[in-house]
């Protein structure tokens, strides 16, 4: 056995190195190393992200030439005031809030059973090939659904086929039309945070309640729903703020109704006046941080 | 006791995928009775347990609560409450709130639940932490409130798994304590789920111990300890020494497998020769200091390497050093013959 | 969890109800596929396989899709380095301004993709000066697929404490090879999972990218959405959605599968 | 690149006296189908022609409206456009394209008069672009539903309420013309005379006209195959529509049928454009004359749907015939999409026309 | 012995933000010494071992090892090596690779590397599971392969936090044999953290009382046990009977405060006469049957209640049941006087 040659001494740590050097800074230099973690991270952030949307915003504060199309730094508050003041910005908004809190609750309601099913009443197998079920539809294009369910609603569509024994008829295009549709697209994004959030909550406490006498439904409401709340939330911002923004699904299935998305849309790439663009812009982001500002201090934000 | 047990399971079997987690157990447990169902990991405590809750279904056999089949009874209508190793309480809710669960999903008035509620957490001194939530409590304390949360409800038997297999030494030794007084105050069916031979012993009226599904031995502490059937049960509950056929024939002479516990033996200096006791020489290998005792290694000449457990009192004739000879002592009658497996 | 009988047959039917309607019109498109109508109309007319030959052929499908995984696999790669230095840094320290840091990973989706586009588009192209092309949509999806990896490695973090970096410096190692060979390999699975996200998100953006896409750029995405507009194209996207789902079955199933080992290594 | 700063009035860039050496690549922005190089469809290229005879290789770009083509050409990342009359004198305005010198395009020469020097591709005599095809904004009608057979575009406006939630729009601020046309048949006393030159009252009177049409709309439609598909399934039943459409649809169903009615229809012309910035002039030039010879004229306005630009082109189509091609009579009938300004296009001078942007505004209000 | 001790500590102070978790804790531990730091949670102990391995910064005061001050120098640079609570093993490597770990990062070499992990393994009896994923293991094989891979890097010191605490009872005293072991042969300074003080007596040369971030008492298990030099140390170490100032006047007939352990005393059934012995009269108010031993909880009539522990064997003259009257007994030399905490 060669192993009786070989001398049983401590290896010497390889002191000294460059990269060992460092590594002893940084381990005495906490700040050093989370400024090198940092550094890139906010830079690309900050300088991509944040500095184009205040510059967006400020041009909300700029006019454009009506002829040229070109804008203006000519400082006025009239984009602003139109957007508060217009009747037409008071009535899509409103619609447009309507529809993405439709399609969050909706959402919300089939995302609960089928995440709790995935999460604890499904084995192992069948939960991993529910997953499967769940995701898969994400790589199907978004435009292709859209247009799927446009074929689905249409008049003599698959819906009516199916309704029309039963008395009903398909909603046609339109609002609701446009909430089923995007209810469909978020889908997904609302049942993965629902199910990850489920999977957390340990089976015990869903067997002290039914020890304790809670039967099935009392224990949803008692137990699972108010811990499964953060992901719940989670969900919603995904599906409340795709909605918020959306214009494509409108035009595709919304029949005549516009949302705030097609306005937007509208004066960016057809009426080439970004100011204004800019100006309606600020309703769904102020939307969106009140949203976000609510919802903070549930933890919904670490369930994305 | 009366005549009928609380707790009736006839070839209670449970089959997971590919294990026999429990396999057809027989067991009935008088009402008022703290039993103890003792054995190594994985050997099926848990899910007997969770077999009696409702949590699992059973592969085969029947469960009954009080003379009534509760085979397939969800837990929600079964007459009995869990207390979990985890504690499982309900973190979005105080301590109060946890309490008084049972009570508010039984329909009980606003006013009536939080009476109750605060009359059980008082019962394990907890009534000034109500409106805290479980993780401003420590271990012990959230243990407590697992307790008052199942007894609150006023089931007819209580399962207790490991309920203080998270807790450390000092604490779990005053939890044992203060579990037997509940007991006795209660008057309830305590099933009580271990590892831990000394705290089964400590607490329990019965003791089942399991091995591989199976209940190999079922009677009192004193029953398990002094007179185990079987190689397994002599070495699990306690430490003893074995002696396998060779060494019965050379130290003891007699034929087949006996045990001696420790603290059955006294080391002299030399032989005894009082009535019934016998001596066999050996050496010393180690002497550990415990406190209220000493344990000493000895290698017996003609047998296996023993230990012996000293009280540390006065009444020790020798305080052996390590490579000391010594004659290790014992009674005839503290020789227990074991059953042999296949027997 | 051992639920009552009914409850149980119930969770299952709304389950499977959900999943039928989930899978409804991808049926739809399924049927399209192989439809003689060229508009996607209901019932197909009649069965034909010429648009699985002809989608197999379009040079500019195949190309849409090459566009599509070379922007998705850029804008993971770097939201999968920004977005694990980020969770590394919110999760390890403790530093004032935390809060809005975790705020600033989300924003980009929380706020709708019109607006990240409107702004990314004037940033670009008002501001900057520079012109749009692939980079340009890379840079948009990059920052916008930040949180997903951020969410999956920093759950992963806060699962793993520090103790095996403790382990590897106590044996002798420095930062940077306690990364390597420590942290690292741990995190890789959730690296996996935030990354699939992404790709996914990216692969199907559609807003974003019409305002940040430069000319001659034409992802998946956008390909479809001009495709709508052309006579007879219609089926082969429905062709090409379906080769999607399909395929994308793979990754999912691996994802899953690695995830779940992960698991039971635990 | 074209910043916000820079841009300068319209009409000021010259064209090119003579062309030089290609560039080797060209970059395009067209309407869907324009420019197809054989990638959607291998039968289906007029690209490697063009690449092969002049080594210009082509990257192009779709647009789906009018407005998103302006917007897009204030990027200046492209050579040539392809647009239609409602953008045309936009992009003019703002500088973004050149002035064409048609002596350098040999194909312009057999273009149908009727298209060239209009309002919507020259100024002041100059030419900006050459004619491409054009087609009208027709009514389309389900035949089993609308009957008798419409001749009047009374069906999706005073009559509508009969196919209330069946009637589809163009979803364009341009349809504000339809109703225009309309109006200047029917209400005399408002004087329109072009529908793209209309004063406050006249353009609210379109507005008003447009709302009132708003509740009885099922769908706006701006692409191709929702509209097909909504007459296909009976979404809609009566509205605007291409002939093309109507192609698509003989195809599948039978039972809709398209007509120019009386009062005229609006249409399109479309031109194309060379950018002022382009950066590659010669490469633009060769393509604005491979793409207006007979032969690929035929095929890139066939493919799309629409009539071509010259007679000669008709030697290499068949259905010359539907889209009446060279038809001046009906062409005359077509109030080609031209971009609404101030300065009012019928020449009226004593008031001031609505500009687009008004029109988009309204728009956006007329759909609400 | 050598002159210079392995590890010095000198006024070592740690505050986190409000807690001070470690105060001016003064400390020599020679070479080759098994220390033990034993104390209830929260007492600091982790934060001691931490600073000495240099996972965190002391807020004052200074640490040498083997002469050298290492109190600036990062864990990486450091010859002493950790075996966590947890074990911190890498779930991702072999069992060959996490012991191989610290020799990879020292650079040496692959088939050396190999080697010397083996016959680490070899060590701790584990050689054939070289090739196992951590997971694959149970608690026991976990531990042995965490301190294989501290061990393979032959540190001068060797730091285990409550190395044991995650272990059964069976597993864990198992365990305590075999660590004592591995120290003998290795020859090297191990400072062991528990909160079990029967663990510390059983392994220790010398044990440090922690409370409340300073050492209460050092000394060597017999010191602790025999002659606790607090109220707080008499109780932690072992169970005792405790005697304040009233109860020593009436049942000891002595001033101050006084300590007797549960094994010094006796029960009989009359009062003791024998010299140096004395007794005191009570009433049975409980008998555990511990196995080993019983625990006879006693009400003395002038006096506290107390806990009698007899050793289950047949020296034992009464078998008192609830309820009885018996004489409990003493000598005088057992009783241990506590010095107050003032003084
Ligand atoms: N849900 C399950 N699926 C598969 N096997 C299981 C399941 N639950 C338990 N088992 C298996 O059944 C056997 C008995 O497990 P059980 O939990 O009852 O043991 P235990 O005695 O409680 O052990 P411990 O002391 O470790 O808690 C084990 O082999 C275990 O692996
Ligand atoms: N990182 C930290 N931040 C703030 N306080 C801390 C930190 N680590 C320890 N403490 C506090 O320092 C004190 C000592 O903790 P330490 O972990 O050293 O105790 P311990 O004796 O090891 O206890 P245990 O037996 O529970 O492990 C405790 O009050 C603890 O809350
Ligand atoms: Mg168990
Ligand atoms: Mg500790």
């Amino acid at each position: 056995m060669t192993s009786a040659h070989t001398t049983r001494r401590a290896p010497a740590l390889p002191r000294a190195s460059a990269a060992r050097r460092g590594s002893a800074f940084l381990t005495a230099h906490p700040r050093v190393r989370l400024g090198l973690l940092l550094a890139a991270p906010l830079f690309w952030l900050v300088v991509v992200y944040i500095v184009a949307l205040v510059l967006l915003l400020v041009t909300a504060f700029w006019t454009v030439d009506s002829f040229t199309g070109e804008i203006r730094i000519d400082w006025t508050l009239d984009n602003i005031v139109t957007v508060l003041t217009g009747a037409l910005y008071q009535t899509v908004t409103l619609r447009t809030v309507g529809v993405a809190a439709a399609v969050t609750v909706i959402d919300v309601l089939l995302a609960l059973p089928i995440a709790f099913f995935m999460a604890k009443v499904a084995g192992p197998r069948l939960q991993r090939i529910l997953v499967i079920a769940v995701l898969m539809p994400l790589w199907a294009s978004y435009l292709v659904k859209a247009y799927a369910w446009r074929s689905v609603l249409s008049q003599d569509g698959i819906l009516e086929w199916l309704l029309a024994p039963l008395g009903l008829h398909t909603p046609g295009y339109g609002l609701t039309a446009t909430i089923i549709t995007l209810s469909y697209l978020w889908l997904p994004y609302v049942i993965l945070p629902i199910y990850a959030g489920l999977e957390r909550v340990p089976d015990s406490l869903l067997e002290a309640s039914s020890d304790l006498g809670g039967r099935t439904w009392r224990t949803m409401r008692s137990v699972v729903l108010p811990l499964a709340f953060p992901a719940i939330v989670a969900g919603t911002i995904f599906s409340f703020s795709l909605s918020l923004g959306d214009y494509i699904t409108v035009n595709i299935v919304g029949g005549a109704s516009q949302m705030l998305g097609n306005l937007v849309y509208t004066n960016v790439g057809a009426a080439n006046n970004l100011p204004l663009a800019a100006a309606i812009a600020l309703i769904p982001i102020v939307i969106i941080f009140g949203y976000l500002a609510l919802v903070r201090r549930t933890g919904a934000l670490d369930n994305l | 006791m009366t005549a009928q047990p609380a707790i009736r399971l006839s070839g209670l079997t449970k089959e997971f995928a590919s294990v026999t987690a429990v396999d057809h157990v027989d067991l009935e447990i008088a009402e008022g009775e703290f039993f103890s169902m003792l054995g190594p990991s994985g050997s099926g405590k848990t899910t007997v347990l969770r077999l009696i809750a409702g949590f699992e279904q059973p592969t085969g056999g029947t469960i009954e609560l009080f003379g009534a089949d509760v085979t397939r009874t969800p837990p929600f209508d079964r007459p009995v409450n869990t207390v979990f190793q985890d504690y499982a309480l309900f973190p979005h809710m105080s301590v109060l709130d946890n309490v008084a669960y049972g009570l508010r999903v039984r329909g009980v008035g606003r006013a009536e639940r939080r009476e109750r509620a605060m009359r059980a957490l008082a019962a394990v001194r907890l009534d000034g932490f109500a409106d805290r939530k479980p993780a401003q409590l420590s271990g012990g304390q959230r243990q407590r409130v697992a307790l008052a949360r199942a007894t609150v409800v006023e089931p007819k038997a209580l399962l207790l798994d490991e309920p203080l297999g998270a807790l450390d030494l000092k604490l779990r030794e005053q939890m044992q304590v203060e579990l037997k007084q509940l007991q006795r105050e209660l008057g309830i069916t305590f099933i009580f789920v271990t590892h831990d031979q000394e705290e089964a012993l400590t607490l329990s009226d019965r003791v089942a111990v399991f091995h591989d599904g199976r209940i190999e031995q079922l009677g009192t502490p004193r029953e398990l300890y002094e007179n185990p059937a079987s190689h397994f049960v002599a070495d699990f509950v306690g430490t003893t020494n074995l002696f396998g056929p060779d060494h019965a024939r050379t130290v003891l002479g007699r034929e087949g497998e006996f045990s001696i516990r420790p603290e059955k033996l006294t080391l002299a200096a030399a032989p005894s020769a009082a009535g019934g006791e016998r001596s066999a020489a050996g050496t010393v290998v180690d002497s550990i200091y415990l406190g209220s005792g000493l344990r000493h290694i000895v290698d017996l000449d003609d047998g296996p390497r023993i230990s012996v457990l000293e009280r540390n009192d006065r009444s020790r004739t020798v305080d052996p050093g390590r490579g000391d000879r010594v004659h290790v002592t014992w009674h005839d009658e503290d020789v227990v013959a074991l059953i042999p497996p296949g027997a | 969890m051992r639920l009552g009988r009914a409850a149980r047959i119930t969770l299952g039917a709304v389950t499977a109800l959900i999943l039928v309607v989930i899978y409804l019109p991808l049926l739809v498109v399924l049927a399209n596929s192989f439809s003689t109508s060229t508009s996607l109309s209901w019932p197909p007319p009649g069965f034909t396989l010429e648009w699985w030959g002809r989608a197999f052929q379009s040079a500019g499908a195949l190309d849409a899709v090459g566009t599509s995984v070379a922007v998705a696999v850029v804008a993971t790669a770097v939201a999968l380095v920004l977005g694990t230095l980020i969770s590394l840094a919110l999760q390890r320290f403790a530093f004032f301004g935390r809060d809005a840091i975790s705020l600033l990973v989300v924003l980009p989706i929380a706020l709708p993709g019109i607006i990240t586009g409107i702004a990314l588009n004037n940033f670009f192209r008002t501001i900057l000066g520079v012109p749009l092309s692939i980079w340009t949509v890379v840079i948009a999806h990059a920052t916008f697929c930040i949180v997903t990896v951020f969410n999956n490695v920093i759950a992963r973090l806060r699962r793993l404490g520090v103790n095996l970096e403790e382990a590897s410096a106590d044996l002798g190692a420095g930062v940077w090879t306690t990364f390597r060979l420590v942290t690292f390999p741990q995190l890789r699975s959730a690296l996996l999972a935030g990354g699939l996200l992404a790709f996914a998100l990216s692969f199907d953006e559609i807003i974003v990218t019409t305002f940040t896409a430069g000319s001659g750029v034409t992802t998946l995405p956008i390909f479809i959405l001009n495709n709508m507009f052309r006579p007879n194209q219609a089926p082969i996207v429905a062709v090409i959605a379906v080769v999607l789902v399909v395929v994308s079955i793979v990754p999912i199933y691996l994802a899953q599968r690695l995830s779940g080992s992960e698991q039971t290594r635990r | 690149a074209c910043g916000t700063a820079g841009g300068g009035g319209g009409g000021t860039a010259s064209e090119q006296e003579e062309l030089g050496d290609f560039e080797g690549s060209v970059s395009i922005l067209a309407w869907p189908g324009y420019v197809e190089d054989g990638s959607n469809d291998p039968e289906v290229d007029w690209v490697s022609g063009f690449t092969e005879k002049t080594g210009c290789a082509v990257v192009s770009k779709s647009y789906g409206t009018s407005d998103e083509a302006v917007s897009l050409m204030k990027t200046g990342d492209y050579d040539v456009v392809a647009a239609s009359g409602d953008a045309t004198l936009r992009l003019i305005a703002a500088g973004d394209v050149a002035p064409v010198n048609t002596d350098l395009i040999p194909s312009y020469a057999g273009v149908y008069d009727f298209l060239k020097e209009k309002e919507w591709n020259s100024v002041d005599g100059v030419s900006y672009g050459v004619p491409h095809g054009y087609g009208a904004n027709l009514l389309m009608y389900n035949t089993d539903v609308v009957s008798p057979a419409p001749t009047s575009w009374d069906v999706v406006f005073d009559g509508a309420s009969a196919y209330s939630g069946k009637v589809t729009s163009y979803d364009s601020p341009i349809y504000i013309a339809d109703a225009a046309v309309y109006l200047m048949a029917h209400e005399p006393d408002l004087g329109i005379t072009n529908p793209y030159a209309l004063d406050e009252t006249q353009f609210a009177a379109a507005v008003d006209l447009l709302k009132a049409q708003r509740s009885h709309v099922g769908e706006y439609w701006s692409d191709y195959l929702k509209e097909i598909q909504a007459f296909e399934s009976g979404d809609s039943v009566v509205g605007t529509t291409w002939q093309v459409i109507q192609n698509v649809l003989a195809g599948e169903v039978s039972n809709t049928a398209v007509v120019l009615p009386d009062e005229g229809a609006t249409g399109w012309s479309d031109t194309w454009m060379i950018a002022s910035k382009a950066k590659s002039p010669n490469c633009a030039y060769a393509w604005l004359d491979w793409i207006a010879s007979p032969e690929v004229n035929a095929q890139a306005t066939a493919y799309f749907g629409e009539a071509p630009s010259s007679d000669a082109a008709c030697d290499f189509r068949d259905d010359c015939e539907a889209y009446h091609a060279g038809d001046a009579d009906y062409a005359s009938k077509i109030w080609y999409w031209t971009t609404p300004i101030a300065e009012c296009v019928d020449g009226r001078t004593d008031v001031e026309c609505v500009d687009y942007s008004k029109w988009t505004e309204a728009w956006s209000e007329i759909k609400g």
